[in-house]
């Protein structure tokens, strides 16, 4: 075995874990306030970056605009969905919600290509996705700086949200939510407020997943896509751990690359669709709420 | 029961602070559960609500505190009043803001938060110092000490009576100037249960908070009380100041378990209006 | 009485191959716009009806079933979906709707005999394959060269992207050179360990089977790991705008298949100045006009027109054929290079002659390299890969279908 | 149909048959809480035991433990004379333990009827197959089994509601329903974890007549979990205190109600 | 006026065991039987037979799958296509594979190889809850349709992996008209509708809810936890599978395996969802709207002559706020609204 080159897989596959890291982010932000899994953050995602593209083609404006523009967009669009669609469905099942979010899914997916069109369309980040020369050079490892910024970012956005749930009161507060969507309106929490504003904040996560998405596979409809890449990460990282997520990430990320090289030619390939999720799943055999999720609670 | 009959009423202080007005409320667009209700507690009083099951006190409770909302619950008719101003379109929060909370019957903690944890929740509506809640938290564990003991727990691992000391001890956090109980003593051994009716009157006396309570232990209910209104399938039946009540043959009989010759034994049940057997 | 020529047109404009649907079934809608603007086939005017598949089978099949009775009945219909296309299999015959599918679907189904009613017109899977191999032969100095050497097949694993493997490997076998088959996981957003491997086995070309967002991945990710693009050579649905745009400067260099030499032609000019001036042109930006996937529906267009005049002029001018006699239309078109010069559209396809052994009618393709901007024929000629050898798959793939559905293979009149 | 003549002589002239469940030396902990230390009791046939402490006394835990919700990291249960370390859920079930829940824990999606029939399930013996198809003997046992629900439901005075689901009933109703099906069990010991928690007198009495009922009738033996001190002393045969997981006291209600431990960890002064 | 239970007395429990208790129900039901069943073949052109009829009592079949596991079990699954797919691709080999098959056993035997792949995915459900499942579940739905891309022996050796389904004969009868595979069709599911309905009305309906709304008690009250809820991802998968082999079968003839993607699996579930978690009546409603909705609103375009993009798109949205819009207004679906308006209409004309 060629050991430079299972590095270099190994550390593909860490860097792609950061990239499903960050959409991951999104779904854990939600589900931590309410309990609900947000299947449209896929949505979201595409319509954050088809958005920002979208500005850019149709007004001329630099990227430099558009970003905050596509941000207003944004935090727009989670404001509504906590009006229109959360705000009539509290204290309902889980379910009820997850389901609502679907529906989301296809309304935001719609409502983004009437406004801007089906076209697929390039998104040019001032960082280039080519090989660190230096690494190159010296060790015959091929690593995107592309990667290395996004998990910069990922790493900051990281620290940033686990600190607001460990250390504030509206962290607790979210937790809180999370338990007794009732309970949580009695002793007065503005649930309403609230989960405008984290459908907002979730908003710009994946405005960041989309535009850095976007940049490296193009903004298309396919994108929504990435929220099945993500989903596996979440499992194993545990729905409520923001950490979890990234660290559900580099497993993933890695495990999924070495099992594509390694096993997937005896197979006959194209694992990487269902690897993750198995993986994830002999995981939760083990420990049913994933890496980091809250211990689920069974009493009687 | 057709026995009981609506005593002449007697008004109660003419400035309510919590006032219920007619109220109708409908469920699942199809289950009619309170039939006009109307109800008042005056400022810095106790008002009892008694009734049997399902009469639809805890649907009174919800309705005032707009938590209804949520259990596919429709007010009707009527309205509902706090410190003059209507407060049915309001959302919990702004009600908390206001002064007005509720505890939940069943308990309702957050079990994947510590009991220190609820208890903060508890305080959310209000800015305070860290100082402060710590010294809001110690009144509480000052009334439950067994909290204090368990206060690292999550609240999903403690027992029954330890969550509902927690649903209690999480409202007080709120510094509300009204509160509304729902079931106090349900599961609560019984000097706790004088304990927590014990704080009740404390804070009603120093603090001036006014309860509205529904409760089930008629006999210590009537004790604290100032006031009660007897509920029955959705309608008020019998309303009084508390120890005209107490002292009410019907509900002697029927909510204290008293007949003329004193309190019957559980044990002589057996006998008392046995309508049917078990067929095997 | 129907007085017009009506065709359906399963189409899909949302979900994720909404970009090629648009393009593809707004240049045909061009193209019949044209016509009727110019009077129509003898008089007869093309009308057509849409309906949204999501290129989603189930609803693929329910809009066929409404479309085929619509307007006195559909006579053709084009659902671009290989899964749609399976599921019409069995009703066009009966429905006696032929059913168009260009460049895509069995490649089986060339076969006349067997499928009377299906036309995978100009090219089909097999074909194309057959002329990637002589092609990257020729670039390297003739097929013999190719032994020794190295291919990856990159391929969506699905039918779509099993489809050629028959091909490959009987010419791998042939030519005696390596053919690695790497699969992508649909939809293929994510290819880091793929192209890794890529790099490890250091091929000598790499055939890119892909469709959707798949391809512009594979592109990018290509450049992330260093690999030459001039060495990828993508299968005609991975060779549009769609795919190299949205790469950016990865793309540059790319080659991929076509059907079409990529350019300007008369035909264009005329819907951009009869159509698009008049404000009824089907494309919303109106610089995709041209595009490969518009210019891959003006030509089926053209075909379409051409097989319904070839149909009036055996079974009456100036009045709509149907379904059946478009059928014989279909099977006995024949455009030449000087039909395709009054068409406006010379050289903008290779020429198209069918007949019952052949629904092809062509197999010819060429290859083109994306500049950064814009698409560039770099095959002169049409390029035709190892006919027999397809011809000979065709056959018994079709006979083995035949005696599954116990159908007597026999040409229709 | 057997109409017992009502049993006069009630009190210390009851007759309790022999031991049938005794448990030694339970200690049960989670992490650092220590639930249960080291309790011994038993419970006889035929009796109601009561179990009373303080809040958080281990009183629910100790139920848990019978019928093997918990597992205790020490002691023996002996169960109709057979050793055990601890209980399955499933066996406890089996042989003749039924019990009702402190936090009401119906299926709330169900109605009262359904919810009383699952608590048959361990005496319904028909494959799935012949219950989908609805036929013969499947037909005939769901028929039977109905007959026994219904009784039950006559019997706790329940009827107008038996199509309900029970999620819409009142709590003190879903008590009355959980006590139904647990009955329907037709167990040999049941546990009762707060059955008259927040009812009110008149419901308490009513409770505490079917409780009475279905002692007497089939001899049931019922281990009882209650913080109303009335209803405990008048019905019990004998009582266990428990505080802090620690027994600290056992004997009959009058005893129990003599003792300074008790008095002063639970009882108060009344 | 009519719609009345009252004067309509049980005298027996079998009678109150009656799958409708409510003469005009029962009446009802025949009647839409009989006109499905005789009228609706005669009368429906070839089009409402086989691009709605018949998806629909396929789509209402699977729905009811999953509401067997869903809805009455409790266990959120995202991979039924999947399910489906082993169904359709176990027929066509059996069929192949055992020339003179007849064509029901080869659906049955096809749902049973479902069932069992059903059991093998639904054992993590043992220690599994919830989102976490139901995002393990889609583990089933990529897996099996890779291994049906991957594994020529399943396809019968296709090069792409694509089967051609076989004509469906019984006794030398061929159902090969719209209308006959819409008897065909008709008959599988009403039966198999029957069965469930007689399940969810005995002990194994009762220990699948049970199981759904708390499962801790269902054990202690002597339900196996196990057994339960394997037995619903057995019966659940092969309802499943056997719609999935009338997909391949009577609807598409000649499918491959992407066919069965997760974009399926998630119809379905909306079909539950908006016809009623929990209500055999709602997964018919639920797939009902679920097929003619888009046809609906196509039409509806088509008729206002909306540029075909814009209409696409738009049908998109309003599907999705056509959820929302049924969640809000009422969370247990169309089977509930269909409740209530009959307890409405006992009530009526009193409100209340
Ligand atoms: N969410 C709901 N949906 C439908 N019906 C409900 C709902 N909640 C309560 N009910 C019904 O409303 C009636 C009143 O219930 P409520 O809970 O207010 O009674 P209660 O007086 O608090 O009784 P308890 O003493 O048992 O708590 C009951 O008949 C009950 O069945
Ligand atoms: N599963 C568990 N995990 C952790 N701690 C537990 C668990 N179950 C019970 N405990 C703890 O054990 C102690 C005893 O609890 P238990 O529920 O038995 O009390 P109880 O006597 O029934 O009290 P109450 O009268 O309030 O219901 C409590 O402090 C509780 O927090
Ligand atoms: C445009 C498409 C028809 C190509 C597609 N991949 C298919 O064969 O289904
Ligand atoms: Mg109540
Ligand atoms: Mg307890």
């Amino acid at each position: 075995m060629n050991i430079s080159f299972f590095f270099e897989v190994l550390i593909g596959g860490l860097l792609s874990g950061v990239m499903y890291a960050l959409v991951a982010i999104g779904f854990v932000l939600i589900y931590k306030a309410s309990g609900v899994f947000n299947f449209a953050q896929g949505a979201m995602v595409f319509f954050a970056a088809l958005t920002c593209v979208g500005i850019m083609d149709k007004f001329g404006l630099s990227l430099w605009l558009a970003i905050p523009a596509t941000m207003v967009a944004m935090i727009i669009l989670g404001l509504a969905i906590e009006r229109v669609v959360l705000r009539p469905l509290v204290n309902q099942p889980e379910i009820a919600l997850f389901m609502a979010t679907i529906g989301l899914a296809f309304f935001i997916e719609g409502l983004a290509q009437l406004l801007w069109g089906s076209q697929v369309h390039k998104l040019e980040l001032p960082i280039e996705d080519v090989p660190l020369q230096y690494l190159l050079d010296n060790f015959n490892i091929i690593v995107s700086q592309f990667d290395v910024i996004a998990a910069a970012i990922c790493g900051v956005m990281v620290i940033v949200l686990a600190l607001l749930f460990a250390k504030t009161k509206v962290g607790r507060a979210l937790r809180a939510v999370a338990d007794d969507h009732q309970a949580a309106l009695a002793v007065g929490i503005p649930l309403q407020r609230i989960w405008a504003v984290l459908w907002a904040v979730a908003g710009l996560v994946a405005m960041v997943a989309g535009l850095l998405w976007g940049a490296r596979n193009g903004v298309q409809f396919a994108l929504t896509f990435i929220a099945l890449k993500a989903l596996p990460v979440l499992i194993l990282g545990g729905f409520t751990s923001v950490p979890g997520a990234i660290v559900g990430g580099l497993i993933i990320g890695a495990s999924e690359k070495l099992a594509e090289v390694y096993i997937g030619p005896l197979v006959g390939g194209g694992i990487e669709g269902w690897f993750p999720y198995v993986l994830a799943l002999l995981f939760l055999l083990v420990r049913p709420e994933g890496l980091f999720g809250e211990k689920i609670i069974r009493r009687i | 029961m057709t026995t009981l009959h609506a005593v002449p009423s007697i008004q109660p202080a003419p400035q309510p602070y919590l006032s219920v007005n007619n109220i109708e409320v409908i469920y699942d667009h199809v289950i009619l559960v309170l039939k006009g209700v109307s109800l008042q507690v005056p400022q810095g009083k106790i008002v009892a609500l008694l009734g049997a099951n399902g009469a639809g006190k805890s649907t009174t409770l919800k309705t005032i505190s707009t938590l209804l909302r949520g259990e596919r619950g429709d007010v009707t008719k009527g309205e509902v009043q706090f410190k003059g101003e209507r407060i049915d379109q309001l959302t919990p929060n702004e009600l908390v803001k206001r002064g007005l909370s509720q505890v939940m019957e069943g308990r309702h903690c957050f079990g994947h938060l510590t009991i220190e944890e609820n208890l903060l929740t508890g305080a959310y509506t209000r800015s305070l110092s860290r100082a402060e809640l710590r010294e809001a938290l110690d009144k509480v564990y000052h009334y439950f000490p067994r909290l204090k003991e368990r206060r690292a727990s999550q609240a999903g691992y403690t027992s029954g009576g330890e969550q509902q000391m927690c649903a209690i001890g999480r409202a007080l956090m709120a510094k509300p100037s009204m509160i509304l109980l729902d079931e106090p003593s349900m599961g609560i051994a019984p000097q706790i249960v004088d304990e927590i009716f014990g704080i009740v009157k404390d804070l009603n006396t120093k603090e001036n908070v006014s309860f509205l309570l529904a409760e089930q232990n008629t006999m210590v209910a009537l004790r604290y009380a100032d006031f009660g209104y007897i509920l029955e399938n959705g309608r008020v039946v019998m309303e009084g100041a508390a120890d005209e009540l107490a002292n009410n043959e019907d509900v002697k009989e029927f909510y204290l378990g008293m007949s003329g010759a004193g309190r019957k034994s559980f044990r002589d049940m057996k006998f008392y209006r046995r309508r049917k057997r078990w067929l095997a | 009485q129907v007085t017009e020529q009506f065709v359906a047109l399963p189409s899909y404009r949302v979900g994720p191959y909404a970009a090629g649907g648009s393009g593809f079934y707004g240049g045909i809608i061009d193209y019949f716009n044209l016509v009727n603007a110019n009077g129509g086939i003898n008089g007869v005017k093309v009308s057509w009806e849409e309906c949204e598949t999501e290129y989603n089978p189930s609803r693929g099949v329910e809009c066929y079933e409404r479309l085929k009775t619509k307007n006195g009945g559909a006579t053709m219909v084009e659902p671009l979906s290989t899964g749609i296309a399976y599921g019409i299999l069995d009703r066009i015959p009966q429905d006696k709707v032929p059913m168009t599918t260009l460049g895509y679907g069995r490649s089986d189904a060339a076969n006349g005999k067997v499928f009377p009613y299906v036309f995978p017109l100009i090219s089909d899977y097999w074909s194309q394959a057959a002329a990637m191999i002589k092609y990257l032969g020729d670039k390297d100095g003739g097929v013999a060269k190719l032994k020794g050497k190295k291919i990856v097949h990159l391929y969506h694993d699905s039918a779509f992207g099993k489809e050629p493997l028959p091909v490959l490997e009987a010419l791998a076998a042939q030519h005696g050179f390596e053919l690695i088959k790497i699969p992508v996981a649909p939809p293929g957003s994510e290819q880091q360990s793929q192209w890794l491997q890529i790099r490890q086995a250091k091929p000598d070309h790499v055939i890119l089977w892909g469709w959707g967002v798949m391809n512009s991945v594979a592109i990018k990710t290509a450049q992330r790991n260093g690999f030459p693009r001039e060495k990828i050579l993508g299968v005609w649905w991975a060779g549009s705008e769609e795919d190299t745009v949205p790469s950016g400067d990865a793309a540059k260099g790319y080659t991929a298949m076509s059907f079409n030499t990529p350019g300007n032609y008369p035909v264009l000019d005329e819907i951009r100045k009869k159509i698009y001036s008049g404000g009824k042109g089907n494309l919303a930006d109106q610089s995709r006009i041209g595009s490969v996937y518009h210019m891959r529906g003006v030509t089926a267009g053209i075909l379409f027109v051409e097989a319904m005049r070839t149909a009036q002029d055996k079974f009456g001018k100036g009045k709509p054929v149907t379904g059946e006699q478009l059928r014989w239309g279909l099977e006995n078109l024949n455009i030449d290079e000087a039909r395709q010069k009054a068409i406006g559209a010379l050289n903008m396809f290779p020429p198209v002659k069918t007949s019952c052994d052949d629904h092809e009618g062509s197999g010819a393709v060429k290859v083109q390299q994306w500049d950064g901007k814009k698409w560039n024929a770099i095959t002169p000629n049409w390029i035709v890969g190892d006919k027999a050898l397809v011809r000979k798959l065709v056959e018994e793939s079709s006979n083995k279908y035949a005696a599954e559905k116990k159908i007597t293979p026999a040409c229709m009149k | 149909m057997i109409m017992n003549e009502p049993d006069m002589h009630f009190g210390s002239a009851r007759k309790t048959g022999p031991v049938i469940l005794d448990l030694q030396n339970i200690s049960l902990s989670f992490g650092g809480v220590k639930a249960l230390t080291n309790i011994s009791f038993d419970v006889r046939q035929h009796e109601i035991r009561a179990i009373i402490g303080p809040n958080g006394a281990g009183k629910s835990s100790m139920l848990n433990v019978i019928n093997g919700v918990y597992r205790p990291q020490q002691g023996e249960i002996i169960y109709r004379g057979q050793h055990r370390k601890n209980m399955d859920c499933y066996q406890a079930a089996k042989s003749g333990i039924a019990r009702t829940f402190q936090n009401i824990a119906l299926f709330k999606g169900m109605t009262v009827l359904d919810n009383i029939m699952t608590g048959r399930n361990l005496k319904m013996k028909s494959n799935f197959l012949l219950q989908a198809l609805y036929w013969g003997p499947a037909r005939r046992e769901e028929i039977e089994h109905r007959k026994k629900a219904e009784a039950i439901i006559d019997f706790l005075e329940i009827q107008h509601i038996r199509k309900t689901p029970v999620g819409r009933l009142p709590y003190g109703l879903q008590k009355r329903v959980e006590l139904g099906r647990a009955l329907a069990a037709e167990p040999e010991i049941l546990l009762l974890d707060e059955p008259m928690a927040g009812m009110n007198v008149e419901e308490k009495q009513d409770m505490c007549r079917f409780i009475l009922d279905v002692n007497d009738q089939f001899g049931t033996t019922i281990v009882l979990i209650e913080h109303d001190m009335g209803v405990v002393m008048d019905i019990s045969d004998r009582v266990v205190v428990l505080d802090y997981g620690k027994k600290i006291g056992d004997g009959t209600p009058d005893e129990v109600r003599g003792n300074q431990d008790v008095i002063n960890a639970y009882l108060g002064s009344h | 006026m009519f719609y009345r239970e009252a004067g309509q007395f049980k005298t027996s429990y079998e009678t109150d065991g009656q799958i409708l208790p409510i003469r005009q129900d029962r009446i009802a039901l025949f009647a839409t039987l009989a006109v499905a069943l005789l009228a609706l073949p005669l009368i429906s052109s070839p089009y409402m037979l086989s691009a709605i009829l018949i998806p629909f009592l396929i789509f209402a079949l699977a729905a009811l799958g999953l509401n067997i596991l869903t809805g009455y079990a409790g266990q959120l699954s995202l991979g039924t296509a999947a399910f489906m797919a082993v169904g359709a691709f176990a027929s066509y080999n059996f069929m192949a594979r055992l020339p003179g098959i007849p064509v029901l056993l080869a659906f049955a035997l096809g749902g049973l190889c479902a069932a069992m792949v059903g059991i093998a995915f639904g054992l993590p459900s043992l220690r599994i809850r919830g989102f976490y499942l139901a995002a393990s579940t889609l583990a089933t739905q990529f897996f099996v349709v890779w291994c049906l891309t991957k594994i020529p022996w399943l396809t019968g050796h296709s090069s792409s992996g694509v089967i051609t389904a076989q004509k469906m004969e019984i006794l030398g009868y061929a159902f090969d008209t719209p209308a006959r595979k819409y008897v065909l069709v008709l008959g599988v599911v009403a039966f198999m509708a029957l069965l469930a309905k007689n399940m969810l009305r005995s002990n194994v309906g009762r220990s699948w809810m049970a199981v759904r709304d708390m499962d801790v008690a269902a054990e202690v009250i002597g339900f196996r936890l196990m057994r339960t809820k394997l037995l619903a991802f057995a019966v659940s998968s092969f309802y499943c599978g056997v719609a999935g082999a009338l997909y391949a079968f009577a609807y598409l003839g000649t499918v491959e395996p992407e066919a069965y993607n997760l974009d399926l699996s998630f119809r379905i579930l909306f079909m539950i969802i908006i016809g009623g978690v929990g209500s055999i009546l709602g997964s018919f409603l639920g797939a009902a709207f679920i097929v003619l909705l888009p046809v609906f609103l196509n039409i509806l375009a088509h008729g206002l002559a909306l540029p075909t993009s814009v209409a696409s798109n738009l049908e998109l949205m309003t599907f999705g706020a056509l959820i929302i819009f049924f969640l809000i207004v009422e969370p247990h679906g169309l089977a509930r609204l269909w409740q209530i308006g009959k307890e409405k209409l006992r009530l009526w004309p009193f409100p209340h």
